[in-house]
């Protein structure tokens, strides 16, 4: 039973499922930190979105941009490091982007995406091709603008699947920035870990929306 | 390899833990701010304020920095993980006298995204901030993209100098310069020859096979220079100068420096002064006097084998702020 | 167990090698002295002796302990050896400055056989020596039996009020006082997680099985009180207390004393903080007040895991004595 | 070919045999301390016995007193320990003892030992039973005193059984001694390590005289 857009709160219990998937993927997110960085990634995310649960469940978003921008506020004011900044702007400057919409569609899709790369690569600089969470955002809000007229469902699984895209073509990149920066090609071959951390969002965000 | 066994409680509590425990080890003299910060108990008014900060699991830096003649205050983060910017933000206010803070950390993204948001954040509260990025590890990237170094041991003698010329300078600007001038006098280089490994996963943060040593890598584990088969002390102390020299800060004839040989955990203090032995007589060579040595495992992460050689180079100024006597859990000095 | 690669040059002369790297450390301060000495460059003359030492391995102890307000000198022997006689002498000859030396160092067989040889060269010289022996173990034997006690950490805290009064006293005979004292007041327990390894052999000092705790052991790998499944940091802070609290020595409501924990070697800061936090509410219940922590790892067994608390109860001679300030490469204070 | 007594030159040879003896078995010896103490006894003992060693190899001794004494010098100034105290002075007590003896012979050896053991025990203060090297060598001791009137070849070979016995007997005392001192019955089942080193010392001795 797919959905062609999501309540308030279903938009809340999407999130919520968004988390579990993350925190259940801790071991996968760290080992792929491990191969290119300090092996922390999943452990922050795990954090991150263990808050940011706790927010979710404490309820009482007035519309859903707040409850996008609650996720992100926990996450950043709880993990820390490179990917509490990273992934607490996007989900707030995502979320705030989604202002004034009654409900969850693929056009709010797009515009979701659109504003978090904007506030993620204000933030921390990257380009596509630095071999970070960048890589798998940019193809997403690409092919997200391109279905935003459609069904949420068919939009989320071609964004996921963008998403998964670039972040197998990541392997393939020289890291530039985060702990991994000056690893150089040694991390050759393998995913970024915060591109990883994406395509696990994007997946729990469609695999919700497909039940 | 069987894992170092850790006394430790809740393996996710670590970070949190470790901060309580040393805000103890200060019996007064600091306590614990907000979420994640320790600040020193008594701060002047009018002084100008220095604050620190960065991962956990790295003990003693940075928390352990925070002490009279030191660190006004640190931001702690998880462990490997930067401080949050809301912590940032409450360490600011706790040290902040009104004459401004100076944020002094390593080169990370997380550290330099954090911090930035939480200096944006004192800003809106009004409170005026600096920061200077600590960037010693030579093996980290070319002279000329010093932005793109990592920060490693050489912190512990920039620390030192910035906590000193903090206590005694009138302004937030004379304290950026002094800080400035340490963090370009100094160059470090590290080699790794066993990971430590992840509190909560009991993980190795890289892995490095048996036999072979790390040529600057960096304190995580990020890539260094080259890997080799382990030699001894006496053929590593040539190549590790080597790479300092090979920098673009010259250190010839007449120069006095501060010497920092730093354990990054297991490497025993026998093994720095083995590599002591062995480097003091190619400075000389070179005409370079050592003002003073500094032997200890004060950049470490978890129980990670190798060890790192600082070279801080003096002028009378710099020399001034080192010889302030100076108290911390992690550097003290009479 | 994979071993812990070391960064070492000829594995049979670590302990010498480690001496000359100790000395160039001091940087012109002390000077390497005979056979296996290191000895302060400029010891005034009148000055009351203090003389440590040990075998080698256990670094930065005994060797790094001199220093300004510290040790005067220190007879290094080979990797976990006392020294031979002769070099005792050389050592006790370099020191004395007319008005006679103390020798202080751990209660060890080895070290007590050769100690009083070298005494009686000494005398043979017409220096007067004197000497108190260390034996802070609790674990190590019952209190009637003191004198089968081994000495572990509290070593440290010994070794910087008996400093701190050889730069005072008049005679040989108080600083005898003011030693005995403090080592009286001192006690220790210590907990072994894993075994350091030998430089020479590469061998493990001693045997423990996978996840277990040696309450008790020393820093050799003794036999402790029991071998039990390692626990948390909450719960082994109340056994290590107990241990303590159980000897002879009171410590009640409105004692203040030195608190130290100490790593052997491999275990991190990370995990002496976590500890503290949990010892210090258990102090603070018994009225105890923490007048100073001392949190570092100043007695290691190379690369061994574990770690040990020591308790020096004070009164207001020795709180003067341990306010000094001093400086060593092992501890040192602002 | 056995000898019924040593010259100078050949006491020098014995010792220098018994030098090599337990240079070679300093794992052993090693091993043996690991069990019971801090595990260098090996490597004390090797230090120790190359410097006698190097002494031997000098030469220039006027009695066989003499090399038996500058064999426990070199030991006692190079090794430090429990054991460079003790077998430094288990060889300048017992060389001592021999004093205006023109050569070693059975006569000499009991002399030689009992010295050696009185000497050890006032440094150390051990009695039988204390799981140390006087367990080896008192009954060596003993042995010696009763074959004092017959055959070089045969007392030696008679000292170095009644070691090798005390030796075995140490494996089930409880050590009070050394860095061992607190193991209490820990090391039950171990024999002593400096009680090992005492037998291979007579064992070499034997061995020399049967060539
Ligand atoms: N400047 C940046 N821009 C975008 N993403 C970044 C940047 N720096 C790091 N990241 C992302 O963060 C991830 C690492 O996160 P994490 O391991 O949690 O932090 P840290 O690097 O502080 O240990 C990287 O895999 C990458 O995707
Ligand atoms: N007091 C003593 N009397 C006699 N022998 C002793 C005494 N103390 C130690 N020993 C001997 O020394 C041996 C240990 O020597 P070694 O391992 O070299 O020294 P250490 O104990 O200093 O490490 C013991 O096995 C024992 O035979
Ligand atoms: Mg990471
Ligand atoms: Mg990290
Ligand atoms: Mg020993
Ligand atoms: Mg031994």
């Amino acid at each position: 039973m797919s959905k062609a857009n999501l309540t308030l709160d279903e938009v809340v219990a999407m999130l919520d499922r968004v988390a579990d998937k993350i925190i259940a993927s801790e071991p996968e997110l760290s080992e792929a930190d491990r191969n290119i960085g300090d092996g922390d990634h999943g452990l922050g995310m795990q954090r991150g979105l263990t808050a940011a649960k706790e927010k979710l469940a404490e309820g009482g978003f007035p519309s859903i941009d707040k409850a996008f921008m609650a996720v992100g506020t926990a996450m950043m004011s709880s993990m820390g490091g490179a990917s509490g900044a990273i992934f607490g702007t996007l989900f707030r400057a995502g979320g705030k982007a989604l202002k004034g919409q009654g409900v969850f569609d693929s056009a709010g899709l797009a515009t979701f995406l659109q504003a978090a790369v904007q506030g993620v690569q204000d933030r921390g600089k990257a380009e596509v091709g630095d071999k970070t969470v960048v890589d798998a955002m940019v193809p997403a809000a690409e092919k997200a603008k391109g279905t935003s007229e459609g069904n949420l469902t068919e939009a989320l699984a071609a964004a996921a699947d963008a998403a998964e895209g670039g972040k197998e073509a990541s392997k393939d990149m020289v890291a530039k920035f985060g702990r991994a920066k000056t690893l150089g090609d040694g991390a050759v071959g393998h995913p970024d870990a915060g591109a990883l951390s994406f395509t696990i969002i994007m997946q729990a965000m469609r695999d919700y929306v497909n039940e | 390899m069987r894992k170092t066994p850790k006394i430790i409680n809740d393996p996710n509590a670590c970070a949190a833990e470790l901060l309580d425990g040393l805000v103890e080890a200060y019996d007064g003299e600091a306590k614990k701010v907000g979420a994640g910060s320790i600040v020193m108990s008594d701060l002047p008014d009018g002084k100008v304020a220095l604050l620190v900060g960065g991962g956990s699991g790295h003990e003693p830096i940075y928390h352990g920095l925070v002490g009279s003649n030191m660190a006004d205050g640190a931001a702690c983060g998880d462990i490997f993980a930067a401080p949050p910017p809301n912590i940032v933000l409450e360490a600011t206010q706790a040290v902040d006298r009104g004459k401004g803070v100076l944020y002094l950390y390593g080169n990370y993204a997380g550290d330099v995204m954090n911090f930035d948001m939480g200096a944006e954040l004192a800003d809106d509260e009004d409170i005026r901030v600096e920061t200077v990025l600590i960037w010693d590890d030579v093996a980290s990237a070319p002279p000329e993209r010093k932005e793109d170094r990592r920060g490693i041991a050489g912190l512990v003698l920039i620390v030192k100098i910035a906590g000193a010329a903090a206590s005694t300078v009138d302004s937030l600007d004379e304290l950026v310069r002094v800080t400035t001038k340490a963090r370009d006098n100094t160059r470090s280089v590290g080699v790794a020859v066993a990971a430590g490994s992840i509190p909560a996963t009991g993980e190795p943060t890289f892995d490095l096979a048996e036999g072979m040593m790390g040529v600057g890598m960096g304190i995580h584990g990020e890539k260094g220079v080259r890997v080799d088969p382990l030699c001894t002390a006496d053929e590593m102390a040539p190549q590790l100068l080597d790479i300092v020299f090979g920098d673009d800060l010259e250190f010839g004839d007449g120069d006095e420096v501060i010497l920092f040989i730093n354990s990054l955990g297991a490497t025993t203090q026998m093994e720095l002064l083995i590599l002591n032995r062995a480097i003091k007589p190619l400075l000389a060579a070179k005409g370079i006097k050592v003002y003073d040595t500094v032997i200890g495992d004060i950049v470490t992460c978890q129980e990670m084998a190798g060890l790192s050689v600082s070279l801080l180079k003096l002028d009378d100024e710099l020399k001034k702020y080192w010889d302030m006597p100076c108290q911390s859990v992690g550097y003290s000095k009479m």
